[in-house]
């Protein structure tokens, strides 16, 4: 019987049948509370497909790209995984929910499949995991340039940290605890709140309390913009300072005039004064007809990527391709859909310029742009 | 006539996964452990006759005992039994409530209970690494056999799901089985005949708790990463569901509503998020015309038709 | 000999309206005491009292001497005391052997020792005794919701010897028995008594029954007791005419 | 903040007080009770979408819709063919009807969560120092409204008379000549109203999602329990009481075991006081 089941995974991994087309299962949150980011990730990413293949694909390979909804559910993800693995995949593509990579990650490490995730959370890189790769900052990139913006931008002596209670805000939220501490800036009130929650009337008042400097807010799309309406509504004063998320379209369009005059860190953002992020946001728009948010340029340019890798090492392989994308350095005049200069480093994170925005009513504007923490 | 059923079902478990990919075993193995958490549930609601929402907390328990245990190096077997202990237990302390209200008002006491062991092990970071969840949990190797590989450990689940199901048969089997049905039926009429209404109430919670962290135990190497979200009311609600449309109170209930509550998904897969909305329907409709769910169906179907079951059997 | 149920000034209000208002009596062995009186004359509250299904305002409830006040039902029936209800109440899934099973295997051993002990709990011998005795034979395996009311009122009599009880109480065990099975029932139970010295407290509204099995009446009206005696000595007391048919 | 706790007590009395009633009229516990008040709310959103109505035309429509679908086809379709079967079958339809909606609404109309526009003025009064949103101040007063038309209705309409004898005695109302068909089903419909109602408040606050059902219907219950079962007025009393101290703890107290203040109270109310803290003690007959 063990015999048997070596063959089987022998075949797996080789992938070695000769295929017109190169599989990369796009496996991502389509329901759930992660469905805003899971669906702008996909579109990215399908756009960079489409883009592709019209000129030919990569080394004269079709990408065909099947989709799995995770739900947002890591045990889900975890099966969708498992199944997008036994279709013999090259590269696979999501999730973007940190709780879901994690559940699945272990998979594509066995199976020794280069996964190109949207998540965030800190710990993902640092499970020595050699095949997996990041689109955007994870936490210990981004927390650190917020920390100094805070400090040197707003020179706040004293902060408050208010959390969605989930692997992804739990993560983010200790990073930043450390990052002000490492720069003695006291944190005056640590207010964790639930996924999915509504009500943060309580929420916004424990803040008034504190009457920290400046308040981080660390959340979800849908519940930022529910704490941004009470936040106005209570008339909280004191700059609210966010993440990407904090800033994105999707908490725009949903707070309305109550995002106004919101500051923060965006590593990735559609409204980034570069030419071919503007362009993407058009090409997104036209195809798509809705604004794509930071989600969609991870997923465009986790494609990209791949096309590049793959044609710099000549055929498809994925532990040579995993290999090669430790340390590369794409430059967006050798590949265009990178849209911006992206380092990966040793154990798969990012590195990218990065910005500082403010929205100004309704509009996410580019304030400073911040080096790569590299250079 | 039954015991050839059931000897043709165990044959087509065991041959099943061999033709199946990965993914295939893994939902066969979920099965299994889903159904070992049903016979508990149905132990407790379907022949003790006592509704819990909590199912979904005690396959948390039994599956943050394993994960603890084992990433600490502790063989699996002291995780079974220390999660079933705990279970029953904590299952026996659950069922206290159940003695003073009504079947509605237990619902929501186990409603309550379950939530709130859900923030305990999202909020004791201590103990359970909170939100991050606990990943890298092994799979046992049992004297030699290593149940690494999917194959192998889809047998093993087989093996713990045919020894609790021979543990839970004998159980009806026994006067106990006759003692909660009673339970179930009558509870005056039970207690004017000796049957201490009270202990047995206990009793079905209990059992059927334990047999929760038991399943609980096995999923935790199924997934190999667990964390807190996994055990909220959805899973409970679902083996709730489990038994009602496998049929309550009968033994081959849980097996058939595990199978209907895990494959279906997959063979509704082309109607995307549709599985769902349909499965939900069946639900009503079934409860509507036949509450003791399909093989209640079926025994009707039986009772009504004599003559062409007798001649066909 | 010391009395088997001794009754002494029970009680039993329900917010106010006196159900029972101090009622004293006694039991001896292989006695056979009816109970009777019009409707609400408190019969059955009476019954609940006794047999822990209700708490009794006031006043004491004695088993051979030692008071049981208040005790959960099912530890009376360890003690030897069995029941049967006004409403006839059997396990219409189980069959008739099965529910026979089920009346007696509580009555001695531990939770434990029933686990790991036989699957009849060995009572199948008793159970099949019973069954011929009820004359229920052709019905064994029968599922008890399947029988006529007749035998599942027999049944449910039978059910509540399983454990050999020393008392029984019987609440109105004739209701609803066609007359041809009623002289059966009143055998079966005068042999019982005979043979297992059991002791019966009964209440029926069938005085045609009542006074050929009763060896002793008691006669209830607003929960008091207004006259006891042989059955001859109630059949023309005064008081007792007056109580039924009121003045 | 005592304010902002009223509001949401406001809320979840609206809620509770509808629980209520399909229990005492038809033994029914509706375990969707949550999500009954998440549909109406994109009831309205379709109507403006596909229907292209305007927002006031389009709460009409949403009402009307949530009257029929949430009241008389939950009773036709759901209720009836199952309560012959007994309580436990209803509860356990009612779960399934719960994840229905949430599949339903996440499949035809969206999954992320959608503005929702306000009926009334959203700015805020600067009342002594502390700020006050007008929000807050319509949630209250309208459910303090809808609350005493209801009692008034009950209490003074011969219908509303009628429907309280069905609730408290089917059998003798029957007796008595009143329709209770219809009066179950006028109770039906009040609580299709009341839910329609809750959801047009709360919305534009905890914006349109298919999943704010959860945690609502959960909170409704406890609501419902703690003021006493089978009282209108404990579930206000309930309502009011869990707003405020929902609110108080995550303020004052750890944030992250907010979720287990209703749950505690729950728990303690059914161990010690079955009935209730308002209700009466419902005899089980022997």
């Amino acid at each position: 019987m063990k015999m048997f089941l070596t063959a089987v995974l022998a075949l797996a991994a080789s992938g070695a049948a000769a295929q017109q087309t190169v599989n990369m299962p796009i496996v991502i949150e389509l329901s759930g509370a992660g469905a805003v980011s899971g669906t702008n990730f996909r579109d990215g990413a399908v756009l960079a497909i489409e883009e592709i293949n019209a000129k030919g694909g990569i080394l004269k390979r079709k990408i065909s790209a099947p989709q799995s909804d995770t739900q947002s559910n890591p045990g889900v993800s975890r099966a969708q995984v498992q199944k997008a693995i036994d279709s013999d995949p090259y590269v696979i593509l999501g999730p973007v929910f940190s709780g879901s990579v994690k559940v699945n990650m272990i998979l594509c490490q066995q199976a020794e499949v280069p996964q190109i995730t949207g998540a965030e959370a800190a710990d993902i890189t640092q499970a020595g995991n050699p095949y997996i790769f990041r689109t955007s900052f994870g936490q210990q990139m981004s927390m650190p340039k917020i920390a100094n913006y805070i400090r040197d931008g707003l020179k706040a002596r004293t902060v408050s940290v208010l959390w969605v209670n989930n692997d992804f805000g739990k993560g983010g939220r200790d990073t930043f605890v450390k990052e002000m501490a490492a720069r003695n800036i006291k944190v005056v009130s640590d207010v964790s709140t639930e996924s999915g929650q509504v009500d943060f009337a309580a929420d916004v008042v424990r803040l008034k309390g504190a009457n920290a400097d400046a308040i981080f807010v660390y959340t979800n799309e849908e519940e930022s913009a529910r704490f941004l309406r009470e936040a106005r509504k209570q008339g909280i004063s004191k700059p609210l300072i966010g993440e990407t998320t904090l800033l994105g379209q999707k908490v725009i369009e949903l707070a309305g005039a109550a995002a106004n005059g919101v500051k923060g860190h965006v590593g990735l953002t559609v409204d980034a004064p570069v030419a071919a992020v503007q362009a993407f946001r058009a090409k997104f728009q036209k195809r798509f007809n809705y604004l794509p948010d930071h989600n969609g340029i991870k997923g465009y340019t986790g494609v990209y990527a791949v096309k590049h890798a793959t044609e710099k090492i000549g055929k498809f392989d994925r532990r040579l391709l995993a290999k090669t994308l430790h340390g590369l350095t794409i430059k967006p005049e050798q590949e265009p859909g990178i849209l911006m200069e992206a380092t990966w480093d040793a154990n798969g994170d990012i590195d990218r310029i990065s910005f500082l925005a403010e929205v100004v009513d309704g509009k996410q504007k580019i304030v400073q742009t911040l080096p790569k923490l590299g250079k | 006539m039954k015991k050839a059923l059931a000897l043709a079902v165990l044959a087509l478990v065991v041959a099943a996964p061999f033709g199946l990919k990965p993914y295939g075993i893994y939902l066969l193995s979920l099965w299994a452990v889903m159904t070992i958490a049903a016979i508990g549930l149905n132990l407790t609601l379907g022949y003790a006759g006592q509704i819990s929402l909590a199912q979904a907390s005690f396959v948390g328990i039994g599956a943050y005992t394993a994960a603890l245990l084992t990433t600490q190096g502790w063989p699996l077997g002291a995780a079974f039994a220390l999660a079933a202990l705990l279970c029953f237990v904590i299952g026996w302390l659950l069922g206290y409530p159940a003695l003073r209200v009504a079947h509605h008002y237990l619902a929501f006491v186990t409603l309550a209970f379950a939530t709130l062991v859900y923030l305990i092990l999202r909020n004791e970071e201590w103990l359970t690494r909170g939100v991050y969840g606990i990943s890298g949990i092994p799979r046992p190797t049992l004297l030699g056999w290593s149940t690494k590989a999917p194959l192998d450990f889809y047998f093993f689940c087989l093996g713990v799901l045919v020894l609790a199901s021979a543990a839970a048969w004998w159980l009806l089997r026994s006067p106990w089985g006759r003692a909660f049905t009673a339970l179930r039926e009558n509870p005056i009429r039970a207690s004017s005949l000796g049957i201490d209404t009270r202990r047995y109430t206990l009793m079905a919670f209990a059992i059927g708790s334990a047999l929760g962290g038991i399943a609980g135990v096995l999923y935790a190497p199924l997934v190999q990463f667990i964390e807190p979200t996994a055990f909220t009311l959805g899973l409970s609600f679902n083996l709730l569901l489990m038994v009602i449309v496998g049929g309550a109170g009968r033994f081959a209930g849980p097996f058939l509503g595990a199978a209907v509550s895990v494959l279906l998904p997959e063979w509704l897969r082309f109607s995307e998020g549709l599985y769902l909305m349909i499965y939900a329907v069946f639900v009503i409709v079934l409860l509507a015309f036949c509450p003791s769910g399909l093989l209640g169906l079926a025994e009707r179907l039986r009772d009504s038709w004599p003559r062409f079951f007798k001649s066909a059997t | 000999m010391a009395a088997v149920l001794q009754v002494r000034d029970l009680r039993k209000s329900f917010g106010g309206i006196g159900a029972v208002n101090g009622v004293s009596f006694a039991v001896h062995e292989g006695e056979i005491l009816g109970l009777i009186g019009p409707n609400g004359s408190g019969k059955s509250t009476l019954f609940n009292c006794i047999l822990g299904q209700l708490a009794p305002s006031s006043g004491e409830v004695r088993i051979d001497g030692r008071p049981i006040t208040g005790t959960r039902p099912c530890d009376l029936n360890r003690l030897g005391i069995g029941r049967t209800f006004q409403l006839l109440q059997v396990f219409p899934q189980l069959s008739v052997r099965e529910n026979l099973v089920l009346a007696g295997q509580e009555h001695e051993g531990g939770m434990w020792s029933r686990l790991f002990g036989p699957r009849d709990a060995g009572l199948g011998a008793a159970a099949n005794r019973m069954i011929e005795f009820f004359r229920l034979t052709a019905l064994a395996d029968e599922r008890a919701g399947a029988l006529s009311y007749g035998q599942q009122k027999l049944l449910d009599v039978a059910m509540a010897f399983m454990s050999g009880p020393r008392l029984v109480l019987l609440d109105e065990p004739a209701g609803g028995v066609n007359p041809t099975m009623l002289g059966g029932l009143r055998e079966r139970l005068k042999a019982i008594n005979q043979t297992a010295r059991a002791t019966f407290v009964v209440i029926e509204h069938n005085m045609e029954f009542v006074m050929s099995l009763c060896t002793r009446i008691l006669v209830l009206a607003e929960g008091r007791i207004i006259a006891q005696g042989s059955p001859e000595e109630i059949r023309n007391d005064r008081a007792v005419i007056e109580a039924y048919l009121g003045n | 903040m005592l304010l902002a706790g009223l509001a949401t007590g406001g809320i979840y009395s609206l809620v509770a007080i509808g629980f209520v009633l399909l229990w005492q009229t038809s033994q029914t516990i509706n375990f969707a009770q949550g999500e009954f008040v998440m549909l109406p709310a994109f009831f309205v959103l379709a109507a403006m979408k596909f229907g292209g109505l305007s927002f006031a035309a389009a709460m009409g429509v949403g009402l009307a819709v949530s009257l029929l679908v949430l009241g008389l086809l939950f009773k036709r379709l759901v209720v009836d063919p199952v309560i012959r079967h007994g309580v436990l079958p209803l509860v356990i339809s009612t779960i399934a009807l719960a994840i229905l909606m949430k599949e339903g609404v996440k499949e035809f109309y969206a999954a992320d969560a959608q503005p929702f526009p306000a009926a009334w003025a959203t700015t805020n009064l600067q009342v002594g120092g502390a700020v006050v949103s007008v929000q807050n101040l319509v949630i209250i007063a309208v459910a303090v409204l809808a609350v005493v038309a209801l009692q008034y209705f009950l209490g003074a309409t011969r219908t509303g008379r009628r429907m309280q004898a069905t609730a408290q005695n089917p059998l003798l109302a029957r007796v008595l000549g009143i329709p209770v068909g219809r009066m179950v089903l006028y109770t039906f419909l009040i609580n299709a109203g009341l839910v329609a109602l809750a959801s047009f408040l709360v919305s534009p606050i905890y914006l349109a999602k298919f999943t704010n059902g959860e945690t609502l219907g959960l909170v409704a219950f406890v609501a419902a329990i703690v003021g006493g079962f089978n009282q209108v007025r404990g579930a206000i009393a309930g309502g009011l009481l869990l707003g405020v101290a929902d609110n108080f703890v995550a303020a004052y107290l750890s944030a992250q075991y907010r979720a287990a203040i209703p749950l505690l109270l729950l728990i303690a109310v059914i161990l010690w006081r079955p009935q209730g803290l308002l209700g009466r003690a419902e005899e089980r007959s022997v």
